[in-house]
């Protein structure tokens, strides 16, 4: 069992992902290079947060031509795990790999601070350890949040209950989003895309009574666990 | 050549005959232009130097003092710390965003090219007020531009401080501190020796960018500064976080001998330093320059500005792997020339010579002035400030005053606009005494912070200057640190005036006394001059950026009350103080009288309790007095977890001095009952005066009869007064 | 030959302007009264060598524009193409 | 009279632009050698109202472009200034 987590140049919290994988869950991870064209045998693909190629023009726009974004495509389609964290997030829209767009946040400032969310969907791969509608805790820290999908396009993610987490509230909303929606999956619920950064608070020492994006990465182990299983049986 | 050749290029004429005897000719056009450069303030330091020899810089923790791009200290295990801060006021005056964003940028290169990863930033921020549209502007300006850049690269920025007044209105302050980490042996220097080796510039390549920046940061900001427009610079943090990867790996890699930041005069002041540093000579070939605009003159190429370039000496043999690491992140790196052994800085165009100098000459041996300083009229002219001279009706009122204003109130509005959180290190965020910064995979910590009262260096600079130092290790004491070494960013007026240069050298007196007696010595700094514009000089403002250690990241301290009944008690002492303070600023609209005393002697007694009490395991809370006194300090305490304060003392002091004055050494602590005894019996062992103050409660400030407020209502004041200012 | 593009990108008719409405704002907050709405997008210059023909040179642009300069689920762009001299 | 202006900044000669050189670099790895250059700067429109003489609106145009929309510092603008129908 093993994850990859890709380093795009300008990604910037890749060693943050890769640390609370490796040394937290003591789980086998990588550093994956941008310009790889081919993938080991991984089990769960991270697109980290940071500024992928400065975010020059659109935020993860020119990342999603990256080499290595090719077979992290045909990764996602056949089922494996991919989780695109706030930068990662806005490559899987420009890969369309996720429905939707993002707009620079309503406030146009770049914001980081603690927000509140609501669990949406506790059925899927990335988000098994939490209750459903459980309200929780993460650190956002971006300038292009601000999600945007047509209105069919919004029909559809709540049809097939792909919504995963929300801004609590409107007044928890800290940059405009449609519907406060803070992460999204794909239909099959493999693919999964959140703004909030729940390797920020995977540690007591960081982040002080909040275990909820530990959760997080629990549910995604415990899903590879799972799949694992399977196949044994 | 004019008539005057030196004046164009900012030199005296003095100067001028001392380079052509030197020289031993006259310079051409293009020598003196690099002289002008190198010999401005911004890269020699001709009016500071000798001042600022009497700075400490050694010290037991000390492994590189001032001299090298960044100073070093060891914090044991192998591990070793790097910082540095730096000023880019001019450019933020006239492009706030971009000016501010590249002196982010220019700082953090400082730290990676002595081999040390950054891991946080701090910014020291000064402004007019609030109230005027303009500043407002350039507030906005400053606080994305840093955002901007310490965002996209990938650096929290952890802290900092922000101070609003007019003297700073039309000449702002932007002083950001880097703080990397490394371990002893991957040291890197900005050295150039072994004659043959080769010259490679890494990096961005080179456009017209900031031409004439060094001698533009070394004049007064006129009414028409905004001719130095093309000046400005445009800092692009996805270039540098790559180059600062490419370099990091480069110095692991062991192939180089030197490497140096193209900052101030870029590639002729960077190679002339290297060259110097060696002993050596280095030979440049403009024309193998990458550059990225047409038709720039050797001039132009030699003193650009243009940001995120490095020089690179590389080991014999050793330039295909400086290629390949820096073609790994998409930079060029090119051989650009060599080093020689005959001390000349040697620039050729095709092959040709164009300038010739030495390069010691250049780097080291500006002139070195002392300059006419005479004290000041206006600090013989000062008041002495009582309690009946501020008119107050209602203490509440007072305090719902002070902690709305500016310079007091929460900085919320600028660091949620800062990411402080990414690289998942960040223990104590802002908004705290010290920022926590925690070293993965080890126990220890970091504590850092930046201090300065302008209006105390103003009013007295020297004491000014030993406050800056006391309250910095101060902060560094109340997040569980021990207070370690110093980088002081020093802004001040103009030096030829001679009333600012007796500013200039109090205020180094000052920190001079408080370095040495609080045992942090100077590592490195920067001096940052003619900060004026047509309506006056700044107030004198030392910045100083001070580094602590925690032994474990266990003993961390925040400022916030944590448990209702806990005793609070006020280590150190209250006096009728009230000169300088903020109070008398907000309610009168004075900058006058007395600076607070300060004895270095009993500071550190005040600091060594709490160090010790926190080593007992006995603190709960720990929270300094400064700017509003002691009633403010209270106060900040109660905003996180809203606990609140009953307090009840006997003094004899008045009540606006016992709640709002300033007195230095004093630290609020809040304990449990148990410890009160051990608190003091270490206080007595330091010789050191305590004062139970009162305990904590439920949501409620209540100070003696005096101030009786809702923590909410407080709080509210204190965290939106900036957001209203700019609406 | 030589060829001169400017492009302009622009959020969809129906979607928020986040940029645009704090412009407009601004604006208003200095006293231009007159402004009834203000949109904001991004407006670039490229210059593309060695292609011989005009439709050539438009099919290359807007396959940019398709594929990276401008985001089609949520912008339009317009382009507009020159010769260069020379 | 209604008055729509379209407006586009772009940075200054000889000063860096960091989003045109990546959108370049974007292109050129996506297989575009032809592109010679790219710059980037902003596009608005902006719709005036009830502004009689055509002089009047441009006067507005260009001190609102000083003072808000463009960095006079750093970058260079341009309008258009149009008649709207009805
Ligand atoms: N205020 C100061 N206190 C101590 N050292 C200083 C101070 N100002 C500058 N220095 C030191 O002088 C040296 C030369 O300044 P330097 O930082 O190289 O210029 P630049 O910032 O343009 O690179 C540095 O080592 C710096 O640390
Ligand atoms: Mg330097």
């Amino acid at each position: 069992m093993k994850a990859g987590v890709v380093t795009f140049p300008g990604s910037n919290c890749d060693n943050d992902v890769f640390n609370v994988l490796k040394n937290i869950f003591d789980f086998k991870t990588d550093l994956i290079w941008h310009k790889d064209k081919t993938l080991d045998d991984y089990d769960l693909i991270v697109l980290p947060g940071g500024f992928s190629y400065g975010d020059y023009l659109r935020s993860g726009a020119i990342a999603r031509f990256a080499e290595v974004m090719e077979p992290v495509i045909d990764f996602a389609n056949s089922g494996g795990l991919v989780l695109g964290i706030c930068n990662g997030f806005q490559i899987l829209l420009e890969s369309n790999l996720l429905p939707g767009a993002m707009k620079v946040n309503d406030s146009l400032k770049f914001v980081c601070k603690n927000v509140k969310l609501e669990v949406s969907n506790n059925v899927t791969p990335f988000t098994n350890k939490y209750d459903q509608h459980e309200i929780i805790d993460m650190p956002v820290a971006h300038g292009e949040g601000n999600y945007y999908v047509d209105e069919n396009g919004l029909k559809e993610l709540k049809k097939n209950n792909q919504i995963v987490l929300r801004y609590k509230d409107d007044s928890e909303n800290p940059n405009g989003s449609l519907s406060n929606i803070a992460g999204i999956c794909n239909k099959k619920g493999n693919v999964f895309g959140l703004m909030p950064h729940p390797e920020r608070c995977s540690e007591e020492i960081i982040a002080p009574n909040n275990s909820d994006g530990y959760r997080m990465f629990a549910s995604i182990i415990n899903e590879i666990k799972d799949r694992g299983d399977k196949i044994a049986r | 050549m004019p008539d005057k050749p030196w004046e164009q290029e900012g030199l005296t004429k003095n100067e001028y005959e001392m380079i052509v005897k030197l020289l031993d000719r006259k310079p051409t056009e293009t020598e003196l232009g690099i002289f002008g450069v190198m010999w401005s303030e911004h890269c020699s330091y001709k009016n500071s130097k000798l001042v600022l020899k009497t700075l400490p810089t050694t010290g037991e923790c000390v492994l590189q003092g001032p001299g090298e791009n960044a100073g070093i200290i060891d914090i044991g295990d192998n591990d070793a710390v790097s910082f540095k801060i730096e000023s880019h006021n001019h450019p933020s005056a006239v492009e706030p965003f971009q000016g501010a964003a590249t002196g982010v940028g220019g700082i953090i290169r400082d730290i990676f090219t002595m081999g040390a990863r950054p891991i946080a930033t701090l910014n020291s921020l000064r402004f007019g007020s609030l109230d005027n549209d303009r500043v407002k502007y350039l507030f906005k300006g400053v606080v994305s531009g840093i955002s901007s850049y310490g965002n996209s690269i990938g650096i929290p920025t952890v802290g900092g401080e922000i101070f609003f007044d007019d003297a700073y209105e039309g000449n702002p302050l932007v002083n950001v501190m880097s703080v990397g980490i490394l371990e002893h042996n991957d040291i890197a220097t900005a050295t150039a020796k072994g004659v043959g080796n080769s010259v490679m510039v890494v990096g961005a390549a080179t456009g017209r960018d900031g031409i004439q920046g060094a001698s533009f940061a070394s004049d007064e900001l006129t009414e028409d500064s905004d001719e130095d427009r093309p000046a400005v610079q445009v800092g692009d943090p996805f270039m540098e976080k790559l180059l600062l990867e490419a370099s990091l790996e480069l110095i692991k890699s062991d192939s180089i001998i030197g490497i140096q930041d193209m900052g101030a005069a870029g590639l002729t002041s960077s190679s002339a330093e290297m060259a110097s540093r060696g002993n050596s000579g280095i030979e440049i070939d403009i024309s193998k320059v990458p550059t990225r605009e047409e038709n720039m003159t050797s001039y132009e190429i030699m003193l650009s500005e243009s940001q995120e370039r490095m020089l690179v000496v590389p080991k014999k043999g050793k330039e295909e792997v400086v290629e390949r690491i820096f073609n790994k992140w998409g930079l060029h790196a090119k051989v650009v020339g060599k080093v020689t052994d005959d001390g000349m800085l040697r620039i050729l165009n095709k092959g040709k010579t164009v300038a010739e100098m030495s390069a010691k000459l250049l780097a080291d041996e500006a002139p070195e002035y002392k300059r006419e300083s005479i004290k000041p009229k206006y600090i013989d002219e000062l008041n002495d400030i009582k309690a009946e001279d501020i008119k107050s009706t209602d203490y509440n009122e007072d305090l719902l005053n002070l902690v709305s204003s500016p310079t007091i109130a929460s900085k919320k509005w600028v660091y949620e606009q800062y990411d402080h959180m990414v690289m998942t290190n960040t223990v104590v965020g802002p908004g705290s005494d010290a920022a926590v910064v925690r070293i993965k995979q080890k126990d220890k910590a970091l504590a850092l912070t930046t201090d300065n009262n302008g209006r105390y260096c103003y009013l007295d600079p020297q004491k000014g200057g030993s406050i800056a130092v006391a309250e910095a290790a101060r902060n560094i004491v109340c997040s569980g640190g021990k207070p370690m070494a110093v980088t002081d960013g020093l802004n001040f007026g103009n030096p030829m005036d001679p009333e600012i240069y007796w500013q200039f050298e109090n205020c180094v007196k000052g920190i001079s006394k408080g370095c040495k007696k609080l045992n942090t010595p100077v590592i490195g700094g920067n001096v940052s001059f003619y900060n004026e514009s047509p309506k006056g000089a700044i107030y004198p403002t030392p910045i100083i950026g001070m580094v602590g250690l925690l032994d474990s990241i266990d003993d961390r301290i925040t400022m916030d009350f944590k448990n209702e009944g806990d005793h609070i008690y006020l280590i150190g002492k209250s006096k009728e103080e009230l000169g300088a303070s903020e109070y008398l600023k907000v309610n009168e609209g004075k900058v006058d009288g007395k600076v607070p005393e300060i004895d270095l002697d009993l500071e550190k007694r005040v600091q060594n309790t709490v160090y010790t009490a926190n080593k007992n395991n006995i603190i709960n809370s720990a929270h300094d007095c400064s700017e509003g006194g002691l009633a403010v300090a209270l106060a900040e305490s109660t905003f996180k977890n809203n606990i609140g304060i009953k307090v009840d003392i006997d003094t004899k002091l008045s009540n606006k001095a016992l709640l709002f004055g300033e007195s230095q050494s004093r630290i609020v602590v809040s304990i449990d009952e148990n410890n009160v005894e051990k608190l003091k019996e270490i206080a007595q062992n330091n010789n050191v005066s305590i004062n139970k103050l009162g305990i904590t409660t439920k949501n409620k400030y209540v100070f003696n009869n005096l101030i009786n407020l809702e923590i909410k209502e407080l709080k509210n004041r204190w965290e939106t007064a900036i957001e209203k200012k700019l609406q | 030959m030589n060829w001169e593009v400017k492009i302009e990108t622009k959020l969809k008719d129906g979607i928020l302007d986040p940029q645009g409405k704090a412009v407009k704002t601004g604006l208003k907050s200095l006293g231009y009264d007159n402004v009834k709405s203000v949109f904001v997008g991004k407006y670039m210059e490229i210059v593309l060598n060695d292609i011989d023909e005009k439709n050539k040179a438009a099919e290359l642009v807007e396959e940019m524009c398709e594929k990276l300069l401008a985001n089609p689920v949520i912008e339009d762009y317009k382009y507009e193409l020159m010769k260069m001299e020379g």
